[in-house]
């Protein structure tokens, strides 16, 4: 027939991935990130030392975790607000069996455990019951909380086993903390899920078009129910760090991570409808909170301040692209 | 170069650590070569403490002096901020031994225990039914203050102590809070209050529900704040020690610590300027003062100063 | 005929362009009272940009806009219903939450004195304009709760509650029924004969030469010709149009009709269908007519596995089963090309080549690792197969056109190799010059040995395309044709449920 | 048989089941004076539910409304304490309200940032623009004037001023719902935007107006939270907005838009308002408030996706004729 023979070329692509990855929003954020980190030395004479720096990392490291899982979970166009909530049922539970006597290994696994089983409770009523996720967490926000509170009331759990500080407080090499590790595999784990596999992929998709991806043969309610039990999983790692940090259990912990998650998501450049986003501006997105937030802290300034700082660069920082196109197109 | 001290508040804002400051302030200039650092987070947490403690950390202050969001959790932190040489004490709201050099109670928790009831029981002479509105489930010295309290409750037989509520140091919450104890004690003689929040917003509930006269608030309380229900009549007395000599006191000891002139061990005495000198128990533990009263007769003249 | 009067509106040189497209290059049309033009031309032509920048939704770039001869612009949706033009747009532009009256009346609606919507009134006049195009709906429902056919008649009433001199009607036909495509043309001969001017916009020829008087013809967004729909021919007309003469529209090939592929046995539904049966063989291409609603759809989807049937299953090669996701089907090699491209054939935000390949991730992967390479090479290979008209494959799929959108849809499922393809309505909205590419392929998957469906509701498709052709009336088989029995008549007549000799107007 | 159907009917069946089993452990719980007291205390969640649910109906969400309030609240503290009288107070606040919202509507309109990430951002700023204002000090009881404090409270015909506002504004907002081309505006936006553009209705300028109303109510709000509760400091009604978006999807409003009614808003903010303020008078352990809480708005949800699920089209004629 005709018609084969006829098809016209098309290039693969018309612009080079180097000359895209230039004009990107990750490019974006880390002149951002480069620019605060010099006014930071700037500022303070504390900034540039290691320990210092280390020490500044855990103001970014656990909600970051946090933030890869949620980052491809509002690229398939879910979001989930019950982060906070899971990592104080989380630590609760591993408290529980602490004053049992398990050992650390055994509380790890029940960190991990208590985290899947919550994602999977938000899971099966978002992706199987066709509720909306937003909604969803908003109340299994209060619920797992709130079972948290019935659990320890206005007590505490505390004495966690000297080994269990490992997570929270110990350093791998010279000043690189075990989170910093975990951290940094966990976006090379979640960098390589999210734009190298074929589940990566879906998940875009099923962003962009949840039916018809459904209509392309992918089965969108088994991924994003997958989602919802990676952000439960890695809510259940912070929630192990942040305990071993810590060294201990209250009900309140971790309160209002959730925002600050979706806040680094949302910095990180991944639309919050869903559909793109990278892993590597999340990267940059939590490296620019954490230098914002230690650079202010040196300085004194009050953290309600920061939190100003924080909003105007979040809006800033997504209005400027959309000004500055409009002020072109004139 | 001066020695700079870290007075670390539960949460910025909040009258009574403005007080402590102005304290510290007064501190600093009698002692000549200090400089005062006041920070805290912007609620009330013990992650947003730590980020405050660690960029004190960072900038090597001398002293941290801090009133502690959680017992256990600052632990750690201030663990690495006395290994990196860091003179580490807490002052009215506790830390655990391990993570401070010693602490400062602004009173005794006996002492305040057995005052809290007792100004309750005072003013209800037939006795009759009170009930606690607290500050958070997670709030350290209330809790002791209220376990102490329910020590010596058997010292008033007539008091029957119904239960406990928990304003979360939320001004609504609180109020409802108290709205839900006039409703389902009916009976209600009074409601004790060991938290500055706490305290106005119950005060304020009682007066309108119209119920000043049948229920006495009372508890802990700035006498700037209360002043106003202590002449309505919605609260007839209330108890606290001054926020400004707490923070003066602390910055005293904690500069002392970091001079070496005193060292925190069990029964070691640090002296604190003008507020006389504290001696350390087995938990090296120390209480600055009594709570002091007031009533109508006093509030007026302390409400221009805390 | 009044053949020189004066236009009641004319476009001069208009251009618009949108980031990456000059969707309109330089147009021009006029309009005539009492007549209706039809507005010709390939997908992606510029037909539905003309319409929005006539109704205030775009704004042009360059060119003007002449009102009775005076310049004027339509600032906004409300400027353009003021001059007196009205469209009913190729997208549905309807509220299911709100009322039929409010529907209609949204955006200019009656106020009392207060300044309030007046709600007697609305729904006074609602019914009153319902009647007028012979629809007699409730005022008061709920959108949400009315059929496909009466939310079209709701956008007609939309139409005409705003007292137009020019109504444009966007392929108004695409989602009516015969029957109400009747009642269409008698609507439009209406309007003709209160003077208005009417811009009519098709893809089916039969439509164009029953009603329009004269035609304008766009090429790639710009200007060919236009002319008396009296003296000129169909041949003509698509000459213009795709630049070349398209001669064979139904390129049937005759096939070797094989084994059975695909078995269906007593699939039923508890309130959509009942009952279907059939069997599909290896290099057929089996037509299902039907009126528009009579359920083909939820029947090819049920096979599909997007929903499941209550009862029944179906049988390929050696194994009975019930397909019960759309993975499955994908694995067992059941395909199907869904008739909203839009919502459930592309994923918009996603690039040509990553639709492409969407279905084919195992094949193009390694241990579920993408290998771009590959995926390239995959689609490179369906879309010059299609003759995909795109800048790059790398291109976001919604900046194509309809027709090139359902290219890249159908390129997708053929790179799956399927050993069934279900096409529903898979021309429906598409130009000619694409329609012949799309039928030529699929008369080429036949000959290499597939097993085709074909939803259509173009009764010459059905006829010109298929081996065999099932009827289908309200989630039934109605019938069955084959050979000589396939005449438009029987088909109709079965679809309709007449068993006497009144039939419809066959097309 | 239709009327069990609709939401509305299934939420206030709930509501007083609710009440029934309260009264059941608490009789004095329903005694009319006290119920009085419950829509009082839920007023100012119902103000801001009404605002939110513009917001949601155009297919965004406010989660700043917490922030605003508070700023507004101290605002009006501030003002009171420089003398200024409160007619004046109230007409700034409501102003200072609408001009916050609009400055999150602008966002949304004029470049398109989605709502979420606008008003998490001013959450913070609002937030913190208060601790600027000053430095993070207290407004106490004392320092406000009596008539301040007096005017939400003042009883006339037997309910505070503050539930009659509350009324007053359920009224106002209803009429602008049903009867006027804003209100129609808003579920058009949100059912299908991309009609909407097509029937004249400017998608970011009724956003906006959605937005300057949520903002509205929320600055009035603010006077009302801080005269009532007599005390104004950053934080007041923190973590609010969530229990804001809790009482609207309870009620009803599709989180997706276009579609609640002003009806179900209320009831959604009462359900809620019930169950926070009993559960402290029918003496159930503080430390179960939250979990309890938190069941109910995920019941809620359930219920209402149940009786929204589209009944989908019915080809068969049998089965038309069965249900
Ligand atoms: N909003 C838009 N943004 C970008 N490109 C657009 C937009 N709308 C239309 N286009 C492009 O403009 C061109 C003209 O589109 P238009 O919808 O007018 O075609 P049409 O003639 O109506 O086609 P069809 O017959 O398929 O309806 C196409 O290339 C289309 O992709
Ligand atoms: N009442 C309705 N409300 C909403 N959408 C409808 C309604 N009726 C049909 N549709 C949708 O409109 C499109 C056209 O449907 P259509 O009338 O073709 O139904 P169908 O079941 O596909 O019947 P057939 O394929 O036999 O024509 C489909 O996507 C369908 O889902
Ligand atoms: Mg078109
Ligand atoms: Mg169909």
């Amino acid at each position: 027939m005709t018609t084969i023979q006829t098809g016209r070329h098309i290039p693969d692509r018309l612009t080079s991935p180097f000359s895209r990855a230039l004009k990107s929003w990750e490019a974006l954020l880390l002149i951002v990130a480069v620019a605060i980190f010099v006014l930071n030395s700037l500022a303070s004479p504390y900034f540039l030392d290691p320990w210092n720096l280390s020490d500044a990392t855990f103001n970014f490291t656990e909600k970051a975790m946090i933030a890869f899982a949620m980052a491809i979970l509002i690229i398939a166009g879910d979001i989930d607000l019950s982060v906070g909530a899971i990592i104080a049922l989380a630590s609760t539970m591993m408290g529980v069996a602490m004053t049992l006597g398990a050992p650390t290994p055994v509380l790890v696994l029940l960190g991990l455990g208590t985290g899947l089983a919550c994602g999977a409770f938000n899971g099966l009523l978002v992706a199987r019951l066709g509720l909306p996720a937003i909604v969803v967490t908003i109340g299994t926000m209060s619920l797992f909380r709130g079972i948290s509170y019935i659990v320890l009331g206005d007590g505490a759990f505390t004495g966690y086993p000297a080994s269990f500080a490992w997570f929270g407080q110990g350093y791998v090499f010279w000043v690189i903390t075990v989170e910093m590790v975990i951290f940094a595999l966990a976006a090379l784990g979640f960098g390589i899920l999210l734009h190298r596999t074929n589940f990566g992929r879906m998940a875009y998709a099923i962003g962009n078009n949840a039916t018809a991806a459904r209509f392309s043969g992918i089965r969108v309610g088994r991924v994003r129910f997958i989602l919802f039990l990676l952000t439960g999983l890695m809510s259940g790692v912070a929630a192990i760090c942040l305990t071993s940090r810590l060294g201990s259990t209250r009900p309140s912990i971790a309160f209002g991570f959730e925002l600050e998650v979706v806040t680094i998501v949302v910095l990180g450049g991944v639309a919050i409808l869903g559909g793109s986003g990278s892993i590597t501006g999340v990267v940059l997105a939590a490296l620019v909170m954490g230098l914002v937030t230690f650079g202010l802290g040196l300085l004194n300034v009050p953290g309600i301040v920061m939190s100003i700082v924080v909003g105007a660069l979040l809006i800033a920082v997504i209005a400027l692209p959309r000004l500055w196109a409009m002020l072109r197109r004139g | 170069e001066d020695m700079r001290i870290a007075i670390v508040a539960k949460a910025l804002g909040i009258g009574f650590f403005e007080a402590a400051h102005k304290g510290a302030e007064e501190a600093a200039e009698e002692l000549g070569d200090v400089e005062i650092i006041y920070t805290g987070p912007t609620d009330t947490t013990a992650e947003g403490q730590i980020e405050v403690i660690n960029s004190l950390i960072a900038q090597r202050v001398d002293a941290i002096a801090v009133s502690a969001n959680d017992t256990d959790a600052l632990v750690p932190t201030l663990k690495k901020a006395m290994q990196r040489g860091i003179t580490v004490i807490s002052w009215d709201s506790g830390v655990a031994p391990e993570g401070r050099q010693m602490h400062l109670n602004p009173s005794s928790a006996p002492l305040i225990g057995n005052m809290i009831i007792k100004l309750a029981a005072d003013h209800m002479p037939e006795g009759g039914q009170v009930a606690v509105l607290s500050a958070t489930t997670t709030s350290t010295n209330q809790n002791v203050w209220i376990e102490e309290m329910n020590k010596v409750a058997g010292d008033y037989p007539d008091v029957e102590v119904v239960g406990t509520v928990y304003g979360d140091d939320l001004a609504d919450k609180s109020y409802r809070e108290t709205q839900g104890l006039l409703k389902t004690y009916p009976d209600l003689k009074a409601i004790i209050a060991p938290t500055s929040v706490g305290i106005v917003a119950a005060a304020q509930a009682v007066t309108d529900a119209g119920k000043i006269g049948e229920v006495n608030v009372t508890g802990l309380g700035l006498p700037s704040e209360m002043a106003g229900h202590v002449s309505s009549g919605a609260s007839k007395s209330f108890a606290i020690w001054n926020p400004i000599d707490l923070g003066y006191s602390a910055t005293m000891i904690a500069y002392h610590l970091a001079k070496g002139e005193a060292t925190a061990e069990p029964g070691a005495t640090i002296p604190m300027g003008r507020m006389g000198e504290v001696t350390l128990d087995d938990n090296t533990e120390a209480a600055m003062a009594d709570p002091f009263v007031y009533d109508a007769s006093n509030v007026e003249e302390f409400a221009e100063v805390f | 005929m009044q053949a020189q009067t004066s236009p009641v509106l004319s476009l001069r040189g208009i251009v618009k362009t949108f980031p990456g497209v000059r969707a309109l290059d330089g147009v021009q049309m006029d309009l005539y009272p009492g007549q209706v033009t039809a507005l010709v031309g390939e997908n992606g032509a510029g037909k539905s940009t003309i319409v929005k920048i006539l109704t205030g939704i775009y704004q042009p770039d360059e060119g003007k806009i002449e009102v009775d001869g005076v310049e004027t612009r339509f600032p906004t949706a409300q400027a353009a219903g003021q001059a007196g033009v009205t469209a009913i747009h190729q997208e549905t532009v309807l509220f299911d939450e709100l009322s039929v009256a409010e529907n209609i009346f949204i955006g200019h609606a009656p106020r009392n004195r207060f300044g309030l919507i007046d709600r007697r009134a609305m729904r006074t006049r609602a019914r009153e304009i319902l009647r007028g195009i012979g629809a007699d709906l409730n005022p008061g429902v709920k959108l949400r709760d009315l059929g496909i056919a009466s939310k079209h008649l709701v956008a007609i009433a939309r139409a005409l509650s705003i007292d137009a001199r020019v109504v444009i009607m966007d392929e108004p036909t695409a989602a009516l029924s015969h029957k109400e495509i009747a009642e269409l043309y008698e609507l439009v001969e209406k309007l003709k004969a209160q003077g208005k001017a009417i811009l009519f916009i098709s893809h089916k020829f039969d439509e164009i030469f029953r009603i329009a008087d004269r035609w304008t013809v766009f090429r790639d967004g710009q200007f060919v010709g236009e002319g008396l729909m009296a003296e000129t021919n169909e041949a003509d007309l698509v000459r213009m149009m795709v630049g070349r003469s398209v001669d064979q529209i139904y390129p049937k090939r005759p096939a070797r009709i094989g084994k059975p592929a695909l078995t269906v046995a007593g699939y039923c539904h508890p309130t959509e269908f009942d009952e279907i049966s059939f069997t599909l063989h290896e290099g057929e291409i089996l037509g299902f007519y039907g009126l528009v609603g009579a359920g083909r759809s939820e029947v090819m989807q049920s096979l599909f596995g997007i929903t499941q049937p209550s009862k029944g299953a179906c049988r390929m090669g050696g194994d009975v089963r019930v397909i019960r996701s759309t993975s499955q089907a994908v694995d067992a090699g059941i395909v199907y090309v869904p008739e909203d491209r839009g919502r459930q054939g592309t994923v918009k935000g996603l690039p040509i080549f990553q639709n492409v390949t969407l279905p084919s991730l195992d094949r193009t992967s390694r241990a579920g690792f993408l290998r771009m390479a590959e995926e390239f090479a995959l689609a490179r290979e369906y879309t010059r197969r299609l003759d995909l008209r795109a800048a790059s494959l790398d291109q976001d799929v919604g900046l194509l056109s309809g027709g090139n959108q359902q290219k890249v849809v159908i390129a997708k499922w053929l790179a799956t190799k399927p050993r069934v393809i279900i096409l529903d309505e898979p021309t429906k909205g598409i130009d000619i010059g694409s329609k012949a590419t799309v039928h030529d392929f699929m008369s080429e998957l036949a000959a290499e040995g597939l097993a085709v469906i074909m939803v259509s509701s173009e009764i010459p498709e059905v006829l010109g395309m298929s081996d065999r052709v099932i009827v289908m009336r309200e989630g039934r088989i109605a019938a069955e044709f084959e050979g000589d029995a396939m005449t438009p008549e029987n088909l109709v007549r079965a679809a309709v449920g007449i068993t006497g000799s009144e039939n419809g107007a066959a097309a | 048989m239709n009327l069990l159907k609709s939401r509305e009917a299934i939420l206030a069946l709930a509501i007083l089941g609710l009440l029934a089993l309260i009264a059941s452990r608490f009789p004095g719980f329903v005694a009319p004076a006290n119920l009085a007291a419950v829509f009082t205390d839920s007023s100012p969640l119902i103000l801001l539910a009404l605002g939110q649910m513009a917001v949601i109906l155009t297919k965004c969400i406010d989660l700043s409304v917490a922030a605003n309030l508070a700023l507004c609240g101290m605002v009006a503290a501030l003002m009171n304490g420089a003398g200024i009288p409160l007619p004046l107070i109230l007409i700034a606040v409501i102003a200072l309200g609408a001009a916050l919202g609009a400055f999150n509507g602008m966002l949304v309109w004029t470049l398109g940032i989605p709502s979420i990430v606008v008003t998490l951002g001013t959450m913070t700023i609002y937030r913190g623009v208060i601790f600027l204002l000053t430095g993070g000090a207290w407004i106490n009881a004392h320092q406000m004037s009596p008539a301040f404090k007096a005017f939400p409270r003042t009883v006339i015909a037997g309910l505070p001023v503050m539930a009659w506002i509350a009324i007053a504004i359920i009224a106002a907002v209803a009429l602008l719902m049903m009867r006027t081309p804003l209100g129609r505006a808003f579920y058009a936006v949100g059912g299908n935007p991309h009609a909407a553009v097509y029937t004249g209705i400017s998608v970011g300028r009724t956003q906006f107006a959605a937005f300057v109303l949520a903002g509205a109510l929320a600055g009035l709000t603010g006077y009302l939270w801080v005269a009532r509760y007599a005390v104004a400091y950053v934080d007041i009604a923190g973590g609010f907005e969530l229990d804001v978006v809790a009482a609207c999807v309870i009620g009803g409003i599709a989180i997706a838009g276009g579609a609640g009614t002003v009806a179900g808003c209320v009831m959604g903010a009462l359900f809620l308002g019930i169950i926070k303020n009993a559960l402290p008078v029918v003496g159930i352990s503080p430390f179960w408030q939250m979990a309890i809480s938190g069941a109910a708005i995920l019941i809620a949800i359930a219920f209402n996706a149940q009786s929204q699920r589209a009944p989908g089209r019915i080809i068969l004629k049998r089965a038309e004729h069965r249900t």
